[in-house]
């Protein structure tokens, strides 16, 4: 039987890799974009998941209302990323080091 | 059982997929992997009957986010030969740090123990009421008790249009921009002349 | 009784007049202000000496102004008149008023009279409060005073490297004592509750009797603990044994300051302390051994170096420590009314020795060395009267039972008391002195025999060389020879074979020649005169219980074998055959002693290597580690591991924070990451 | 009668939203060269939201009446403190922006709108009881704020400091996500009350503390407390000026406010769970913020770095987990959004002699000579942002730390306030450099007016002459922590 | 004068004067300042002739609730009364030594000094816990600007030090204020001075404050900010810091550690004691071998206070008010002698020993004030010095004689270090020419140094004035601690009445 805690296990999964995404990823701003998605999508199976398992919707509206905002985010993370390559004329994360210190 | 099996197929797919996007070079490649995982993920939340969300994530993530992705990553002019390989100078930290973090969460949560999560009770303020299709019940919700969130949210996508409108619209000097009011008030007479050239002479405009 | 607010405080407002007048006021007006005040308290003191020396006065005191109250202890100014101030205020009023109208003449080249005038008449001021003092608090405020004034005037000639770094020993040698005072008068406090002197030396013997006190760490007698803490005081400011570097030093100062504070007043200071405070010290057999042997040991130990010094005022000043030594071991032997009365003798003729060594210096155009005088007594005979009279005073010149020079009978009374009082250690003491008695009748003779015997030996001497070219350049007038060499007529060419290099010295004026017959009039006769009052039996009712009369000891004093009696003159005249024999019979015996024992003579001359061996172990090593602590306590370690350590802590840190902020957006991912885990390792573990 | 009482009790919110919308419209139908007119009507805008906003802070509203929409929002005294503080701070920002932007010609008439709708957003975070509430503020204000970050498009260190801003962003809107995801499993619902119930009723499930944890972090992130502050100083510097105000002072009242919101009604019945390691991020940030300034050359990130290190104390306030501690916290943080917008706005006045900002620390040795005015409202700044008396800044750390002796947090307090000492250092650094070096006279531009005022009220605020309003403060700051704790 | 808020007066006529000084030009700011300080010293007068000496314990109160938690309360003792006085007494000189030696940015700078003199009295007269401590640390601010601003070559260096230093001691004092509050239930001084506050408690909160006063004095090992304050400061800086900041901690010694905290204040005080000792003979030592006179100066400054902490801890009466003599005594002469140097200072612009000498021979005038003050700081019987140390010294021998001992050797060294400056820089040779041609003091420096001067020898000579307003304070402090006081080991044991002689033979004694 499939339980609620396999679902926990594999969003868990699923969020780990989002995460390593981020960080590891040395070449491509628009990977890490997407790896900020498979954060969300992680976190939306895990609503989905305890949504029903608690036999309640919330958890299933809270979801609709992350794709909501991902895709809000999707497309401000889009537009500064070209804003970002028009300036530099790279989007390698390397190059993304202007301010530090 | 093909519960069972059907949940392992798209967890073990959505997992690969997911890990195949973070690590393709070609940023294309990654889309289209991503895409791939979303449609595992929308099987899985099929599997425990939230059959809504999982169109949502099929026609709002694949149908307009990923491809937005898509778009992007050709429309810039991305040099993919230039792109470096390899992985971060502390990639080993990172990667025993986020091993670690999967093994707490897993073990933490209790998650490896078949019955073991000691989930909450919800007051049943949410449960859907009887009879009512999954969508259904979501709508039935959405527009009483998420009222005020669902405007807000709304207000998320405006302010995302503006943003993305604000910072990636250019006003292009040289580009001559269409007068409505001017097209429609415009008549035969101005825009046509009735010439009647002789033979041979041609029109002087 | 109220005149004595007059004897101490008008030499004050004189020496504030000259002294802030300084060279506005005019030279003459400070001087006559100053002269003036001294002569006045002067005669003032003698009314009030000799009312009690006729028994008609009592013990007073005169309330200023209240002083301190902080709890229990109450002190406040006062002017306590009893027999014992008033013969240290006839001493010190007297020799101060002589001293100022000599320096008229002494320091008449001088351009900043009106600040010696000043100084002098300070001193005269710290030193009456000193004696007059009804606390020891008060006491110890003349005994800073006359501090502070003997490092001015020692400093006077404060151009002079020599006579600064002499100035600040005496005053930092002195705080050594003062330590030891100062404590002294914590423990009074402590025990008697009080610092008010009649009430601590009434009550002393029931409250120190077998009383036990602690003291760094360990228990000791009470009244040994604060008699000796306060006779360190007392060693500091009399120059004894351990404490005397800085008298011979203190000669750097003019002459007439020698003789007021550096022979005949501030420093039998300590003398006139431990006879006040005798009935405190009588509770402590311990201490009064101890100082009867610091008595002893200083009084043979000055004058041993005594014997060797050839600067005039070096030996004068070594012969002061020497009878310092005296007073002291008289006072530990109980007889303090010869050690007062040896003091008051000693003041005139220590005064006088040094006013005609003044004199003869004045006449020598500052030249110090004996052994660049000679034959003088033709040329300044007045002078050499005086120095005489001194030198038969000083050497105790005298017949037993008959008369003899002040001296005489001050020093044979210390000696027949330590000889009577009879215990080993004042055997001891007489031993010593009657040593020290030998050497002094050689030193002192051996002054006068090289200073006015022989033949004049001055154009070695650089002084006189200089004075003698200056003669012209600066118009030196009151050395005013008009002499017949040029500039580049060297004095110790072969023109004048005599050894005068053509210089010829001068009697000193009048005012310097009043005061030195005043004062040989007392050498000769004060012994004389005042030996009844202050040391024949029953002179109980002179003392009026000013300090512990010991009848038994003084009737034990006329009762000691005849030869006791007759040792003094017969090592006085030894010592004045030997001087006689080595510097006019034959010249030539002293090098050859010094050939023979040249060891011994070294050691003398270096004054036993004192200076060296305090150099060695104080000055240099506070210098050394003044040092250390500042560049490696306080700048290499403190500051480089406090401030400079915790900012240099901070400076890594912020480089690090500054390094961590890498700009790179995965090292930010990874931060926070290690963050997360970092949070729910911890929920975890806990 | 709940939909229409509610919708009275989201009265503000509607008037921003509604206005907004009409003013977008305006904003497309007359472009840019309407920027400085929508942004004063943006201005009048949020002082209507305010005044809507300030009774239920001075009646002190607190319990059912301010609960709206079942529970997912609250109008309370708490949450109309900081949205007085986040509107104040907003109309602050457009009120600086103008000028700012007009020098690179690049004042866009979305402006005014986008720190509308942020400041909508965060008008939500202060007032949100609900998990669901609490996201979608966050992220409207969020979104927002990644656009205004990067909105200068011409600058390239505003566009990389979008970026950044946006992927930390994401990244820790994920971790908070995926803790509100744990927290809805193991709670089974979303409401604050609910989780508080659930949380209080028994043992505490292990997945209920990872949820609580994810969530504290992702809002670490967002007032930027160590480990979480990584952003801070590429954003504060790369932002336009009047953004970086902006963030410094609406957003830091916003996410502290929901900080406190959630941590303080939400898992305020099991506060050992978190005490910790708010305790642990304090100081953390305190010498981390204080560190990091040390090394700076640049005013904004030396400024930024001081927002580290002042969170710091304000989380102090929330270790106590306790009423005394929030109204401490809600002293300190109208304290210190006074000495941020006087710091920036001073900062937006160091100019050079063309009109470009000046950013460089050591560009402003002997200030003190060339604009004694400019420099002693710095000076005031640094030394109140340091915590010395008089200035009111001491204030702030006064009452915090109080409020953690009081709750037995001594070594807390004795730890924390040691490491403000290595906070005085860059503090410090810069009254020297204005005062003690060489003058090199390169700030010489004009200054707007508005510009002028702001600075003089905000400096009378954080002068000595700030603690004749401490009973003011304390009294609101009382009403707000009392509706926090109004269970 | 009951009734009249003397006290805010105080407060007030500096602080509008600073505000007036401002934008004044040099000039105008300069005499703003002298007017302003003297109406103060006018005022600190009246205070004085107005304290009803032996009256109620605190006088002049004011109290209004202005701030949430705390008061503003005001108010005075004997002891504030004459710290207050010497405060006002010393900035009019302050004014004076900086006549003409500023010249840059004078209206900030006389701004500075009259905002340092509101805070100075403002420590002195607060009745609130936090108002002192505001007080307290908001001095910091102007004193930092001093230093940094008109200082010597190296003040940026100096003047961070100064800050941090003091700072770190101070926001721990602060920690234990709020425990303290929170204990007691008030911030009202009076009353937390009558507390008990548990012993075990105490430890912890007498070694916060004990960190804030400690740096303060300066008390070794953490005085070494004190030398760099000094020496970089210019001279009215100096002889504020010396004459009044640093009595700021002894004052804190007096109103907060011994009566608050009295058990854990006998338990440190051999700490107290060693430090003491400790700072006594080492930076005497240091002292003696500094080639710059005001870092000579700074370092006896540790010295001397030294000898206060030994007085505080003594807790007897005679400790308690040597102290306070010797903080007041010490404000006006190691003042003095910062002015001193200043003077020469404002001549030859060196502080270097070195390179003066002889100046006994064109500055006679000089050379006498400054001897008086050099005598003074000696502790010469007469002078102001020697009250207060004597009577410190005398407190501390009734609790340990080894203590007493060590730190009376401070009189040596301090006659050392004090005379080898005066030797080398007053006396001897003039060896350099423009040293040898400086003019010995003007009007403006006599009207600085002779009041000084003068009250210096009056408290030598006559120091009931200043003892007799505080003397009902200390009993009160006295009682207080006594409770708690340790033990003196000097404690004299009564003999048996045996006959006098045989017994005391029969002592074996050291000697």
């Amino acid at each position: 039987m499939i339980g609620i805690e396999h679902y926990v296990v594999v969003s868990a999964i699923l969020f780990v890799l989002g995460v390593l995404g981020i960080f590891l990823n040395r070449k491509n701003v628009i990977i890490i974009l997407m790896a900020i998605e498979l954060i969300l999508l992680s976190v939306n199976l895990n609503l989905v998941a305890f949504s029903a398992a608690l036999h309640d919707l919330v958890g299933q509206i809270f979801a609709m209302f992350v794709l909501t905002v991902a895709a809000g985010e999707a497309a401000i993370g889009l537009a500064i990323l070209v804003i970002y390559f028009r300036g530099r004329g790279t989007i390698a994360v390397d190059d993304v080091n202007r301010m530090k210190g | 059982m093909i519960q069972a099996f059907a949940f392992y197929l798209f967890a073990t797919l959505m997992i690969a997929s997911g890990a195949i996007t973070i690590l393709a070079r070609n940023p294309v490649h990654s889309v289209l992997w991503l895409i791939l995982a979303f449609f595992n993920a929308a099987g899985l939340m099929v599997l425990v009957g939230a059959e809504f969300i999982a169109m949502l994530l099929i026609i709002v993530y694949v149908g307009a986010v990923a491809v937005l992705f898509l778009f992007v990553v050709m429309m810039l002019d991305i040099d993919f030969a230039e792109l470096r390989a390899g992985f971060v100078n502390n990639f080993p930290l990172g990667f025993v740090l986020a091993v670690v973090l999967l093994a707490e969460l897993v073990l933490g949560v209790g998650a490896y123990r078949a019955g073991a999560l000691p989930l909450g009770v919800a007051d049943g303020s949410g449960a859907a009421a009887a009879g009512l299709s999954n969508t259904a019940a979501i709508g039935a919700l959405l527009y009483s008790r998420y009222l005020f969130l669902f405007e807000a949210a709304g207000v998320i996508l405006l302010v995302a249009m503006i943003g993305a409108i604000v910072l990636t619209h250019r006003q292009r000097s040289g580009v001559r921009g269409q007068n409505i009011s001017k097209q429609v008030a415009r008549r035969p007479e101005d825009a046509t002349i009735n010439v009647q050239p002789e033979v041979g002479k041609g029109v002087s405009l | 009784m109220s005149s004595i607010l007059f004897i101490v405080f008008l030499p004050l407002a004189a020496a504030i007049i000259a002294g802030l007048g300084n060279k506005k006021l005019g030279f003459v007006p400070s001087k006559v202000v100053t002269t003036g005040a001294l002569f006045i308290s002067c005669a003032l003191s003698w009314t009030i000496f000799l009312s009690f020396l006729n028994g008609s006065a009592e013990a007073t005191v005169v309330p200023v102004l209240q002083w301190v109250k902080s709890g229990d202890l109450d002190f406040a100014w006062a002017l306590r008149v009893d027999t014992l101030t008033a013969v240290m205020l006839v001493v010190i009023t007297s020799v101060s008023a002589l001293v100022h109208l000599y320096s008229w003449g002494y320091m008449s080249e001088e351009p900043d009279q009106p600040r010696f005038f000043a100084y002098l008449s300070l001193f005269t001021f710290a030193m009456l409060m000193l004696v007059t003092a009804d606390n020891l608090v008060q006491m110890f405020f003349g005994w800073e005073g006359v501090g502070l004034a003997s490092y001015l005037l020692i400093g006077f000639w404060f151009r002079k490297p020599s006579a600064n770094a002499a100035a600040m020993k005496a005053f930092v040698v002195n705080r050594v004592g003062d330590l030891g005072f100062m404590m002294g008068i914590f423990g009074v406090f402590l025990v008697f509750g009080t610092v008010s002197i009649p009430t601590i030396l009434h009550t002393a013997p029931q409250v120190l009797n077998g009383s036990t006190i602690g003291f760094l760490g360990h228990r000791f007698d009470t009244a040994t603990v604060l008699c000796i803490l306060l006779f360190i005081g007392a060693m500091g400011k009399s120059a004894q044994l351990g404490l005397h570097t800085w008298l011979p030093d203190a000669m750097e100062g003019p002459t007439p300051v020698s003789a007021l504070i550096h022979a005949a007043t501030m420093v039998t200071a300590g003398v006139f302390m431990v006879c006040r405070l005798s009935p405190l010290f009588e509770t402590s057999p311990t201490a009064l051994a101890f100082v009867t042997f610091i008595g002893a040991a200083t009084c043979f130990f000055a004058a041993t170096v005594g014997t060797t010094q050839t600067d005039i005022k070096r030996v004068i000043a070594y012969s002061t420590c020497s009878q310092l030594g005296y007073m002291f071991f008289a006072a530990g032997v109980g007889a303090y009314g010869a050690a007062m009365f040896h003091l008051f003798t000693h003041a005139f003729f220590k005064a006088l020795l040094f006013l005609g060594a003044g004199s003869v210096i004045h006449a020598m155009h500052h030249e110090q060395d004996m052994r660049y005088y000679g034959g003088l007594r033709k040329h300044i005979p007045l002078t050499y009267w005086a120095m005489m009279a001194g030198t038969l005073a000083i050497t105790g010149v005298g017949i037993v039972d008959v008369a003899g020079f002040a001296g005489f009978y001050s020093k044979d009374a210390i000696l027949e008391a330590a000889y009577a009082k009879g215990t080993e250690l004042s055997h001891f003491a007489f031993f010593m002195g009657i040593f020290a008695a030998l050497l002094t009748s050689f030193y002192s003779w051996r002054l006068v025999f090289l200073t006015f015997f022989g033949k004049p030996r001055w154009e070695q001497s650089e002084h006189i060389q200089h004075a003698v070219h200056d003669a012209h350049g600066h118009g030196h007038d009151d050395h005013g020879h008009d002499h017949a060499h040029g500039h580049d007529d060297h004095g110790h060419h072969d023109a004048h074979s005599d050894g005068t290099a053509g210089y010829h010295p001068h009697e000193s004026p009048a005012n310097m020649l009043v005061p030195l017959g005043i004062l040989s009039l007392g050498a000769v006769a004060a012994g004389f005169v005042f030996h009844g009052a202050f040391v024949s039996e029953g002179t109980g009712e002179f003392w009026k219980g000013a300090l512990v009369f010991n009848e038994h000891l003084i009737h034990a004093m006329h009762g000691v074998p005849d030869w006791v009696k007759w040792a003094p003159f017969a090592v006085m005249a030894t010592g004045l055959l030997i001087a006689w024999y080595g510097y006019i019979k034959n010249t030539r015996f002293p090098a050859a002693f010094v050939d023979q024992f040249g060891f011994l003579y070294r050691f003398l001359l270096n004054k036993w290597y004192f200076d060296e061996l305090y150099h060695f172990i104080f000055v240099r090593p506070a210098m050394a580690l003044g040092r250390v602590f500042w560049k490696v306590g306080d700048q290499g370690i403190i500051d480089r591991f406090g401030p400079n350590g915790a900012a240099w802590v901070v400076a890594k840190g912020s480089k690090a924070a500054v390094k961590l902020q890498s700009g790179y957006l995965y090292s930010y991912a990874l931060v926070m990451l290690v963050g997360l885990v970092g949070a729910i390792s911890w929920v975890i573990a806990r | 009668m709940e939909l229409v009482r509610s919708l009275q009790l989201v009265a503000g919110e509607e008037v921003l939203s509604i206005s907004g919308l009409i003013l977008l419209l305006w904003a497309a139908w007359a472009g840019d060269k309407a920027a400085r007119a929508i942004s004063i009507a943006s201005v009048a805008v949020l002082t209507v939201a305010a005044l809507i906003a300030a009774p239920a802070l001075y009646g002190a509203a607190m319990g059912a009446d301010t609960v709206a929409f079942g529970g997912q929002y609250r109008a309370d005294a708490f949450s109309a403190f900081g949205k007085l503080l986040i509107y104040a701070s907003a109309a602050v920002t457009l009120i600086v922006a103008p000028a700012f932007f007009d020098r690179f010609k690049a004042m866009r008439a979305e402006f005014p709108l986008l720190v509308l709708f942020a400041a909508l957003g965060m008008g939500m975070m202060v007032s949100a009881t609900d998990l669901l509430t609490l996201y979608i503020g966050l992220e409207l204000n969020s979104l927002a704020s990644y656009v205004l970050a990067a909105i200068l498009r011409s600058d390239e260190r505003s566009a990389e400091s979008g970026l950044k801003y946006f992927v930390l962003g994401s990244l820790a809107s994920g971790i908070l996500l995926y803790g509100v995801s744990l927290t809805y499993g193991f709670t089974g619902t979303t409401s604050f009350e609910g989780i508080r119930h659930a949380l209080s009723a028994g043992t505490l499930s292990t997945g209920a503390v990872f949820g609580m944890v994810f969530v504290l972090a992702g809002m670490a992130f967002k007032i930027s407390a160590a480990p979480f502050h990584m952003w801070t100083p590429d954003v504060y510097e790369g932002a336009p000026t009047p953004v970086t105000t902006f963030f410094a002072t609406a957003s830091k009242v916003s996410a502290l406010g929901l900080l406190m919101r959630i941590s303080l009604m939400a898992f305020g019945a099991a506060p050992a769970a978190w005490q910790q390691i708010v305790i642990f991020a304090a100081i953390l940030s305190i010498v981390i913020g204080a560190l990091g300034a040390i090394g700076q050359d640049n005013i904004k990130r030396l400024m930024a770095y001081s927002s580290i290190n002042n969170v710091g104390f304000i989380l102090i306030g929330l270790a106590c987990a306790n009423q005394p501690g929030a109204a401490a916290m809600l002293v300190y943080i109208a304290i210190y959004v006074a000495m941020s917008v006087a710091g920036f706005v001073a900062v937006l006045m160091l100019r050079d002699e063309n009109g470009d900002p000046v950013e460089s620390i050591a560009d402003l040795s002997g200030l003190s000579k060339t604009r004694p005015g400019l420099a002693a409202a710095l000076a005031a700044v640094m030394f109140s942002l340091a915590g010395i008396p008089p200035l009111f800044g001491f204030w702030g750390k006064f009452v915090v730390f109080q409020a953690a002796v009081q709750a037995n947090l001594v070594a807390l307090a004795a730890i924390g306030i040691a490491a403000s000492v290595i906070g005085a250092f860059y503090y410090l650094k810069v009254v020297k450099v204005m005062y003690f070096d060489e003058a090199v006279d390169k700030v010489r531009g004009k200054s707007d007016l508005a510009h002028g005022v702001l600075l003089v009220i905000a400096s009378v605020f954080i002068s000595p002459l700030g603690y004749l309003l401490t009973n003011w403060l304390h009294t609101l700051a009382g009403n707000a922590a009392a509706a926090l704790f109004h269970v | 004068m009951s009734g009249f808020p003397i006290l805010n007066l105080m407060l007030l006529v500096p602080l509008v004067g600073a505000v007036a000084c401002l934008k004044a030009g040099r000039e105008q700011a300069r005499m703003i300042a002298l007017v302003t300080t003297l109406v103060d010293l006018v005022l600190g007068a009246l205070l004085w002739a107005n304290f009803d000496t032996g009256g109620a314990q605190w006088q002049f109160t004011e109290r209004a609730n202005l701030f949430a938690g705390f008061q503003w309360a005001l108010g005075i003792d004997g002891i504030a009364l004459l710290l207050i006085a010497l405060t006002v007494f010393l900035m009019p000189i302050c004014i004076g030594a900086s006549w003409n030696s500023i010249e840059k940015r004078a209206g900030e700078y006389y701004a500075a000094f009259l905002l340092m003199e509101t805070l100075m009295i403002g420590v002195f007269a607060a009745q609130d816990l936090f108002l002192f401590y505001i007080m307290f640390e908001a001095g910091l601010i102007p004193m930092y600007l001093i230093i940094g601003i008109w200082g010597g070559a190296d003040r940026i260096y100096a003047s961070y030090k100064f800050f941090l230093y003091t700072l770190l001691g101070s926001v721990l004092m602060l920690i234990a204020m709020f425990w303290m509050v929170n204990a007691a239930g008030t911030t009202d001084i009076p009353t937390l001075m009558q507390y008990n506050f548990p012993p075990h408690a105490q430890t912890w909160l007498f070694l916060a404050f004990f960190a804030s006063f400690a740096v303060k004095m300066p008390m070794w090992p953490v005085h070494t900010w004190l030398p760099d304050a000094h020496v970089q400061a210019p001279t009215a800086g100096s002889v504020i810091l010396a004459g009044v900041l640093l009595k700021m901690g002894g004052y804190g010694f007096i109103r907060f550690s011994l009566p608050m905290f009295p058990e854990a204040s006998a338990q440190f005080a051999p700490l107290v004691w060693g430090l003491s000792m400790a700072a006594v003979v080492i930076t005497s030592l240091i002292a003696l071998v500094q080639h710059d006179m005001k870092k000579l100066i700074a370092y006896s400054s540790v010295a001397h206070m030294a000898i206060v902490t030994i007085g505080l801890f003594a807790f007897n009466t005679q400790g308690l008010e040597g102290s306070m003599l010797i903080m007041l005594s010490h404000g006006l002469v190691a003042g003095a002698l910062f002015l001193g140097v200043g003077v020469i200072y404002d001549r030859l612009h060196t502080r270097e020993i070195d390179r003066y000498g002889g100046l006994a021979i064109n500055m006679p005038y000089f050379a006498l004030f400054f001897l008086l003050f050099t005598m003074a700081s000696i502790g010469l019987p007469g002078t102001s010095g020697f009250v207060g140390e004597f009577l410190s010294l005398m407190g501390v021998y009734q609790e340990s004689s080894w203590v007493a001992l060590v730190c009376t050797t401070g009189i040596i060294l301090g006659a050392a270090y004090m005379l080898y400056l005066y030797r080398r820089v007053v006396f001897g040779e003039q060896k350099n020419a423009d040293a040898a041609a400086m003019p010995d003091l003007d009007a403006r420096e006599w009207a600085m140094m002779v009041p000084l001067g003068l009250v210096t020898l009056w408290m030598g000579v006559y120091p009931e004035s200043f003892l007799a307003p505080m003397r009902k304070d200390i009993a009160l402090l006295e009682a207080r601690v006594a409770v708690a006081a340790p033990k003196g080991d000097a404690q004299v044991k009564k003999g048996a009445a045996k006959p006098a002689a045989e017994h005391e033979a029969a002592h074996g004694e050291a000697h």
